[in-house]
């Protein structure tokens, strides 16, 4: 208790619960009374972001570099296990805390506009409401257990939110994938945490943190294992290979949870997790280097397969993919670097939430537009749009600043974040050269990412209208309920890079600073910093990447040559094996789910469990017995000399045995 | 007074109450069942309250029965057998309630029902091994009736295989009492079925003892059931009433596992604990995870696919119980609960369906969440709550599991980790295509939404999950001295 | 008499009267076989009562009382299945079976 | 109370129940002499009968209530409680087997009052067997029964199965009584007496035992083997047993086998207690027969049928208790044995018609809905049978396992359970024919009816079953006591233990 408004924060979480139960109850009984709910939902998620704001402050002016632990009620206590349900407000956790609840208001005011129509409204909110109930467990958890709770939470609301609509098979079946991705994620995550506590005996952050360094040797196996069991988790959370694939099947959802869910707030989990971590993975040089490669190998890997896709929330669900990859680069890379992940997750949470509620704008012009005439056209193709400016000047302009953010362009947010991560890896670089390769590795994905953004915005907003003519007279600006959230967020992702300008740039690196009292405990070894003239030319490379793909898109795509979707020839060589997503899901399913569900049908249950165990075995006694018994009843034939002979067989047998 | 009546009142009761409301006319009948299965819920639940826990047993009484034989009726309870007597008192009315419209025979039907209620407390309570050899077999009865005369189609199949498989088992487990007893005789002069009389005697491992904790065992692992005893259970549960199904789980697979906890272990601890049973154990327990949450994936019926997870289920509560730390051990009590409260939870709500729909196939469903919302409500919770779903009571147990297990097992208990994704995997799957996925058959458009009497069976049900998955300490506070009593036992000093 | 020879031929006697009932079908017959066999034994009584005392004949004539019984008791049986199957032969007795 | 036979007065009271059976049995043979015409005679004669058994028990109980023993040398007859025990069991079986022929006798016009006076006779003969301790004896007390019951077997004989039934026992009787009787010849040759107790006497100082004895020894158990219906001496049982009238088959499954059990018991433990090759032979017989028994009773849709086999599965269980030499194991199981037994077949009686040969397996269904207190007679004897927790049954084979584990017979008891579980696979059936599923017509137990006296025997019964069930305590009390006066003569033959000849 430190008698500051920050004791308060279990508010933030329990209101959002509260709006659960509310919104829940209202879903089940009363789901017509649709002010009560918009009025709870978004209400809950403005409340708990002021209490987030009043905690940072709080905490802030508290000036400790102390974690605030706050214990609520013994959880699970075993002998030497004490799991408390406690939660822990420190740098980090305040930066989530901001970041879940202010875009988590953002869209939940968006979503008042864009589900107006939906019969499931209040259902709608009250999913939203746990999950950012979970989410704030996550971040605010002060243990590993408390933080699977969220952890696992998430990934229930995602699966609830995704198979939303979930009178579509593909939505269900999406929805469903995404929670048993995460599962295998869960179960990495799951070992980690066992093997945690019988090192250190705690599950405590603060505990196993303070103790790592004695219980473990650092590169030995044990910290190594656990570390990439960890990460394994963050693989399946926060999508990077190879368990992204539940992501981009998760655009079935409402696009303000794909907003939400799957671009600012749960799949960042990961990234916050390693964070967290930072102490245990600075332990583990292998780990390390296996997050920041993968985390490299995943951006440019999803930035290939963005770059053909058609459906315009695919695009962005892979681009949330690459760059939750760069996120992981760089807390791969330790260190200050950390720092700079954090900064790029909420830099990105503006930029992409920015997109991806741009992109629902669109789609419910498109919606509407098809809907008003009846027509059957995919309202998420690309190839159906063009020219959409004139109709929705606002998104368009507010969706360029968003693409030249994520792009990479300079003064934008997500310039100042990705140059960092750059550089860092860069920096890594001079003493381990494999973050060299990592790190040209993110050069050429931020090229591809220039790219696939400007072709999205290219396809979608500009040349010729391809919707059809009766659908045009229908397309129009979203209401304000929608482009409202969209410009704060255009703000955010103009200036966001506000938060943490470089001493480069003539800032004070504040976020840096802020985090520091997390992040120098994860501090790998010793990395020489930059001079300032290499830090330049990296600045300059990167710039000139950015403006490269930006051009080169602008340049070398040709909207006005584009048809239609159902008009559309389809794609030959390379181009189709980028457009089927470089058949990844195609080999997972023949190599792991088929032969799975083959094996259990086939194999186990009708082999082994029916005929071998029950048909064989159980019934195979029964059925035994009573052909035994059938052939002594034939012995019992009315006989009377059979019956003679058989006794006299005994006789002979008992006078055997009695003298012989 | 309470103290020395309190478990008797338990056996006595329903058993009288049973055989009153077995001759009362049919539409009293239900209503008397459900008060005197009130009352005895009302008698249990002092318990909870008075319950000391100090490892050792409370509550007892000890009377001479059968002298000539050094057979006493001896019961008692502590922080293990508690809970066992607790849910079963617990279940009961819910059993009651969510039976209220059996057809045929009601009388009958609930008076069994109370008289099975005896033989379950009876085997957790006893303390004398022919009296619990008397309550383990005397329980088959209700049961092979209640499956026999009001189960699904095929239920002459089923409640004749469950009842052979069960006595099968439990007879050999008599030979093992008996040769116990009279070894514990010849060594101490004293013939005596008295369970701390013949734990005094446990034996080391020599070929006698291991006869004797093979025959235990057995009996044990058709109940609980360990693979490859398993098949009674898909047919026992898939054929019984809903009643049938949820006590089935809920309480008599609990008695394999509080058999291996009572009397497996502490009697053999030399056996138990040697290096190849504890690697066939652990070894069964861990197929039983994973071929029973396989074969559960790819079942289309939905009650053998809960048939089949139960399989899985008791797999954790087996490697808790062989782990023997005081994380696993505790972990597997509480799965043994959560198991009780979510799988009968999940055969209540597929016999409400069933009740209106008559079927158990999942394919015949889909889609229903958008006309029985509540249903599908309840039915994702419940669910949820058996993938052990953090926040749900699921989590605490199988977590606690892991962590103790892992300690002895990493192994096996990383092997044993991937049955949280089976675990989602096959019952997601079944989940999406009965309330999800489109709504293509018309029958469907129709089902009515779930009744108060219905909710009120749930309700306390989905009131244990919650409680149990955030606030377990209650639960854990009044095992805890009887675990680590248990473990001390058996493995009285701590592995290097 | 010599012990030996009297034994053995009773026992010869005996598995002829065994014999007998194995192989023929006729119930009479099998019957006398069967007195045969009594009588087999009551001539082992009669051998070993030279050494063991009057014993044994006195058990031979119990011997004959019961056989004397039993043949009253069995012809009467015998009448009742003829008046059935008008036969004694045994091949033709299987009604009850299985 | 010491009696020395010597004496004719002590002799008279040490035979006093045979004495009070005789005598009845000639007063009821004069009385069926000149009445012996209408329904009305038969049932005069039937509670004459009654009464009869009645009395007999009362003089029983008389010696045992005084703790008769005989003073000075052996006698050709025991007087211990053994003996009492036996005969309180014989006669209980028989006079619940009057109660259950009444109506069935009217029922199927079997009006010769004949019948009871064969029942008296056959008693007599069961209660000199287990008196019996001398081979002679025994044997004449074997025939006596034996004569008796095959007419009782035949008594039907309009029937052509009864008849068939009655040559049947008759010719395999014989035969079998020839075996015995060569037994007790060759017995005789090599001990030089047929007193049981004077042969343990011989045995306990003689060597190496001779092929004589041991051949004797072996035609003996063949003998007795044959009358308990231990494979593979069987093979009449379940012929004669489903043609006889249905209250002699109770009667036969019952007292005849307990008969045969008491002397069988008698003669190994007084008499060949030295010799172990018994117990082997024992051993397997007890193997074979449980086996055998249960599998084929598990073929059978006949109920009467099914109830023949499992009557031999049953003499295999109490072949353990004698391999276990468990003699109040023994009593304790016959106790229950008859008592279920003779329900099960009453039952079967109430059902069926002219025999019951006929009567299925599912000719029961929906016996339960119909008739439900027959039904649950039914059910209790069969769960007895089974030998299920709470039943006399249970008690029974308990204490018969408790004697096997406790003479080490770890294998035999496995295997008692072992194939008890297969019986379940037979008995199970019937509970479920008659609860579980539904009647194949309207009127398909309407003329299902027990009559008076042997619903009240039947409600004796069964109340028994479930009484003993649960507290066996004064049985147990009176089996150990019978059970221990059967022991080998120890006072005159103290060999030290392993020193036995033939180990």
């Amino acid at each position: 208790m430190t008698g500051t408004a920050a004791d308060f924060v279990w508010l933030a979480p329990l209101l959002a619960l509260a709006g659960f139960v509310l919104n829940g109850a209202l879903a089940l009984w009363r789901p017509a009374a649709k002010t009560a709910v918009s009025v709870i939902g978004v209400g809950v998620l403005v409340g708990a972001f002021v209490v987030a704001v009043l905690t940072f402050r709080a905490f802030a002016g508290l000036e400790t570099d102390v974690p605030l632990l706050f214990r609520y009620w013994s959880w699970m206590p075993v002998g030497e296990l004490q799991l408390d349900v406690a939660l822990q407000v420190d740098q980090l956790s305040t930066v989530m805390l901001l970041v879940v609840t202010g875009v988590g208001s953002l869209i939940h005011l968006f979503s008042v506009g864009y589900m107006r129509e939906d019969p499931g409204y209040a259902r709608y909110f009250a999913y939203l409401n746990l999950f950012v109930f979970f989410m704030l467990v996550l971040v605010l958890g002060a243990n590993f257990a408390v933080l699977f709770v969220g952890w696992e939470g998430v990934g229930l609301c995602s699966y609830l939110l995704i198979g939303f609509w979930f009178t579509e098979t593909v939505n269900a079946d999406a929805g469903r994938k995404a929670f048993v991705v995460n599962r295998i994620g869960d179960f990495g995550f799951l070992l980690a945490m066992l093997m945690i506590f019988w090192a250190t005996g705690s599950l405590d952050f603060g505990a196993v943190f303070g103790q790592a360094p004695a219980a473990f040797d650092a590169g030995g196996a044990a910290i190594t294992g656990i570390t990439l069991l960890l990460f394994l988790g963050c693989t399946g959370k926060s999508a990077q290979i190879p368990l992204y694939t539940w992501l981009p099947d998760a655009m079935q959802g409402p696009t303000p949870v794909s907003a939400l869910i799957h671009a600012a707030t749960m799949v960042t989990a990961g990234v916050y997790l390693v964070a967290r971590c930072g102490v245990l993975f600075a332990l583990a040089p292998l780990s390390s280097a296996v997050v920041a490669g993968t985390g490299a190998l995943t951006a440019l890997f999803a930035a290939t397969i963005a770059l053909k896709q058609w459906d315009i929330k695919r695009v962005l669900a892979y681009s949330t993919i690459s760059q939750l990859g760069y996120m992981f680069l760089a807390v791969g890379t330790g260190g200050a670097a950390m720092a700079a992940g954090i900064f790029h997750l909420a830099t990105h949470a503006f930029f992409k939430a920015l997109l991806f509620l741009g992109s629902g704008s669109v789609i419910f012009a498109m919606h509407r537009a098809y809907h008003a005439t009846h027509s059957p056209e995919d309202a998420q193709d690309m190839r159906n749009m063009g020219g959409l400016r004139r109709f929705m000047p606002w998104t368009a302009m507010l969706m360029w600043i968003a693409t030249l953010a994520i792009a990479g362009v300079p003064f934008f947010s997500g310039f100042f974040s990705k140059d960092e991560i750059l550089a860092a890896a860069f920096a890594r670089g001079t003493v381990h050269p494999q973050w060299l390769v990592f790190w040209a590795i993110g050069l050429v994905a931020a090229l591809l990412t220039a790219f696939y953004m400007t072709r999205l915005m290219l396809y979608t907003f500009h040349g010729p209208n391809r919707t059809g003519e009766r659908e045009r007279q229908h397309l129009a600006e979203a209401p304000w309920m929608m482009t409202g959230p969209l410009l704060v967020l255009g703000v955010l992702s103009a200036v966001g890079g506000l938060l943490n300008l470089p001493a480069l740039w003539g800032g004070n690196a504040w976020l840096h600073h802020w985090l520091e009292p997390v992040t120098e405990s994860a501090v790998v070894d010793a990395v020489p910093p930059l001079s300032h003239g290499t830090e330049w030319v990296l600045v300059g490379i990167a710039v000139a990447v950015a403006v490269l793909g930006v051009v080169g898109a602008w340049r070398l795509l040709k909207p006005a040559g584009l048809v239609p979707a159902r008009e559309a020839p389809a794609e030959r060589g390379f181009q189709r094996v980028l457009r089927n997503k470089w058949y990844v899901d195609e080999i997972y399913d023949a190599l792991i789910v088929r032969p799975i569900v083959w094996l259990s049908r086939e194999v186990l249950w009708k082999r082994v469990d029916q005929r071998l165990v029950d048909g064989a075995g159980v019934n195979g006694a029964a059925r035994a017995a009573r052909a035994w018994g059938a052939l002594g009843t034939r012995l019992q034939n009315g006989q009377v000399g059979v019956y003679v002979a058989l006794f006299v067989v005994g006789v002979l047998l008992v006078l055997w045995r009695a003298i012989g | 007074m309470y103290e020395r009546w309190a478990l008797t009142a338990l056996l006595v009761w329903p058993l009288v109450a049973g055989l009153g409301v077995m001759v009362l006319p049919a539409p009293r009948a239900r209503a008397a069942a459900l008060v005197a299965s009130l009352v005895e819920f009302a008698i249990s639940a002092p318990l909870w309250w008075t319950f000391v826990p100090d490892g050792g047993m409370q509550f007892l009484a000890d009377y001479a029965w059968i002298p000539a034989w050094g057979i006493r009726y001896t019961v008692g309870v502590d922080g293990i057998s508690l809970f066992m007597v607790l849910l079963t008192t617990f279940l009961m009315p819910l059993s009651v309630l969510g039976s209220w419209n059996i057809p045929r025979r009601q009388p009958a039907f609930f008076g069994l029902l109370l008289i099975l209620t005896t033989g379950m407390i009876g085997v957790f309570v006893s303390l004398d091994l022919f009296l619990f050899y008397v309550m383990w077999e005397v329980m088959l009865i209700p049961m092979y009736f209640i499956i026999g005369v009001w189960g699904g189609d095929n239920r002459l199949y089923a409640a004749i295989k469950f009842f052979i498989y069960t006595m099968f088992g439990s007879l050999l487990m008599l030979v093992a009492i008996l040769a116990l007893y009279t070894a514990a005789g010849r060594a101490t002069g004293t013939y005596s079925f008295a369970y701390t009389h013949l734990l005094s005697q446990a034996t080391q491992p020599g070929p006698t003892a291991w006869w004797l904790f093979g025959a235990f065992f057995l009996a044990f692992a058709i109940k609980v059931p360990l693979f490859p005893f398993h098949t009674w259970l898909p047919d026992a549960h898939v054929e019984a009433p809903t009643a049938g199904s949820v006590i089935l789980a809920g309480i008599l697979l609990k008695m394999g596992t509080y058999g291996f906890l009572r009397f497996a272990l502490p009697l053999f601890p030399g056996v138990a604990l040697h290096e190849t049973v504890q690697f066939a154990i652990v070894a069964l327990s861990l197929v039983g995870i994973i071929y029973g949450g396989l074969v559960a994936m790819v079942q289309p019926d939905f009650k053998k696919l809960i048939a089949y997870s139960s399989v899985s289920h008791l797999g954790f509560v087996m490697l808790g119980i062989w782990a023997l730390t005081l994380q696993s051990v505790q972990g597997a009590l509480l799965v043994m609960i959560n198991h009780g409260i979510s799988t009968g939870a999940l055969f209540f709500l597929v016999g409400m369906i069933y009740e209106r729909r008559h079927s158990r196939m999942i394919d015949a469903y889909g889609g229903i969440a958008r006309v029985v919302p509540l249903f599908a409500a309840i039915l994702t919770v419940v669910s949820l709550s058996s993938i052990g779903l953090p926040g749900t009571n699921g989590f605490v147990g199988e977590f606690l599991v892991l962590l103790g297990a892992f300690r002895h097992y990493p192994v096996a208990t990383a092997i044993a980790t991937t049955g949280v994704i089976i675990a989602a995997a096959y019952l997601l799957w079944a989940l999406q295509r009965i309330i999800f996925n489109p709504l293509t058959d018309p029958e469907n458009e129709r089902l009515t939404d779930l009744t108060p009497r219905e909710l009120l069976v749930l309700v306390p049900l989905l009131a244990c999950i919650v409680w149990i998955g955030v606030y377990p300490k209650p639960f854990l506070r009044r095992m805890e001295p009887a675990a680590r009593a248990l473990i001390e036992q058996v493995r009285p000093a701590p592995l290097p | 008499m010599l012990l030996g020879p009297a034994l053995a031929i009773s026992a010869v006697l005996f598995t002829l009267g065994v014999a007998g009932v194995l192989l023929r079908r006729n119930v009479i017959v099998i019957f006398i076989c069967v007195e045969l066999m009594l009588n087999a034994v009551n001539l082992t009584f009669v051998a070993l009562s030279q050494h063991l005392g009057v014993g044994g004949q006195v058990f031979v004539f119990f011997v004959m009382a019961v056989a004397a019984a039993e043949a009253a008791v069995g012809l009467a049986i015998i009448l009742a299945v003829y008046r059935h199957q008008r036969s004694v032969d045994l091949q033709n007795m299987r009604l009850l079976k299985g | 109370m010491s009696l020395d036979p010597t004496r004719y007065g002590d002799l008279a009271l040490i035979l006093l129940p045979e004495l009070v059976l005789t005598g009845w049995a000639l007063i009821v043979l004069l009385f069926v002499a000149w009445r012996h015409e209408t329904a009305r005679d038969l049932r005069i004669t039937g509670w004459l009968t009654f009464a009869g058994f009645v009395a007999t028990a009362g003089a029983v109980w008389w010696l045992w209530w005084r703790v008769a023993h005989a003073a000075g040398l052996a006698g050709m007859i025991a007087v211990d409680d053994f003996r009492w025990a036996c005969d309180w069991i014989f006669l209980g079986a028989a006079a619940l087997t009057v109660l259950l022929s009444f109506r069935y006798l009217e029922r199927e016009q079997l009006l010769a009052p004949e019948y009871y006076v064969l029942l008296i006779f056959a008693t007599l003969g069961m209660m000199i067997m287990a008196g019996g301790a001398d081979l002679m004896v025994i044997f004449l007390g074997l025939e006596l029964m034996s004569i008796a019951v095959y007419v009782l077997a035949g008594f039907d004989r309009r029937r052509a199965r009864s008849a068939e039934a009655a040559i049947k026992y008759f010719l395999l009787g014989a035969f079998a009584s020839g075996f015995l009787l060569y037994g007790i010849a060759l017995v005789y040759g090599a001990t030089g007496t047929t007193n049981i107790v004077l042969i343990g006497v011989q045995l306990g100082f003689a060597g190496r035992p001779g092929v004589m004895l041991l051949a004797g020894l072996a035609l003996l158990l063949v003998g007795f083997a044959f009358k308990v219906a231990a494979v593979p001496f069987h093979a009449w049982a379940p012929d004669v047993y489903d043609g006889a009238p249905t209250p002699v088959t109770a009667f036969m499954a019952t007292g005849v086998k307990a008969a045969a059990f008491a002397a069988l018991f008698r003669v190994l433990l007084e008499g060949f207690a030295p010799l172990d090759v018994w117990r082997h032979i024992v051993w397997w017989l007890a193997l074979v027969t449980m086996i055998g028994g249960n599998l084929l009773a598990l073929g059978q849709r006949s109920v009467k049928r099914m109830l023949a086999y499992s009557s031999v599965a049953h003499a295999g269980y109490l072949l353990v208790a004698v391999a276990a030499e468990g003699t109040a194991a023994f009593l304790v199981y016959l106790a229950a044995y008859t008592l279920m037994t003779l329900g099960a077949f009453a039952v079967l009686a109430a059902k069926g018609r002219e025999g019951e040969s006929e009567v299925t397996i599912d000719d029961l269904s929906g016996l339960g809905g119909q008739r439900p207190w027959l039904a649950f007679a039914m059910a209790v004897c069969m769960l007895s049978l089974l030998g299920f927790p709470a039943t006399a049954g249970f008690i029974g084979k308990w204490y018969i396992l408790l004697a096997a584990t406790q003479a080490g017979e770890n294998l035999l008891a496995a295997a008692l359970v072992v194939t008890s579980v297969v019986s379940a696979g037979y008995y199970l059936p019937v509970i479920m024919a008659m609860y579980m599923k539904p009647e194949s017509s309207e009127a398909a137990h309407v003329d299902v009816r027990l009559g008076r006296t042997a619903a009240v025997a039947v409600a004796l019964m069964t109340a028994g079953i479930l009484i003993l069930g649960v507290w066996p305590n004064r049985l147990f009390d009176l089996a150990r006591t019978a059970g221990d006066s059967v022991r080998p003569a120890n006072t005159l033959s103290a060999p030290p233990s392993g020193a036995r000849p033939g180990n």
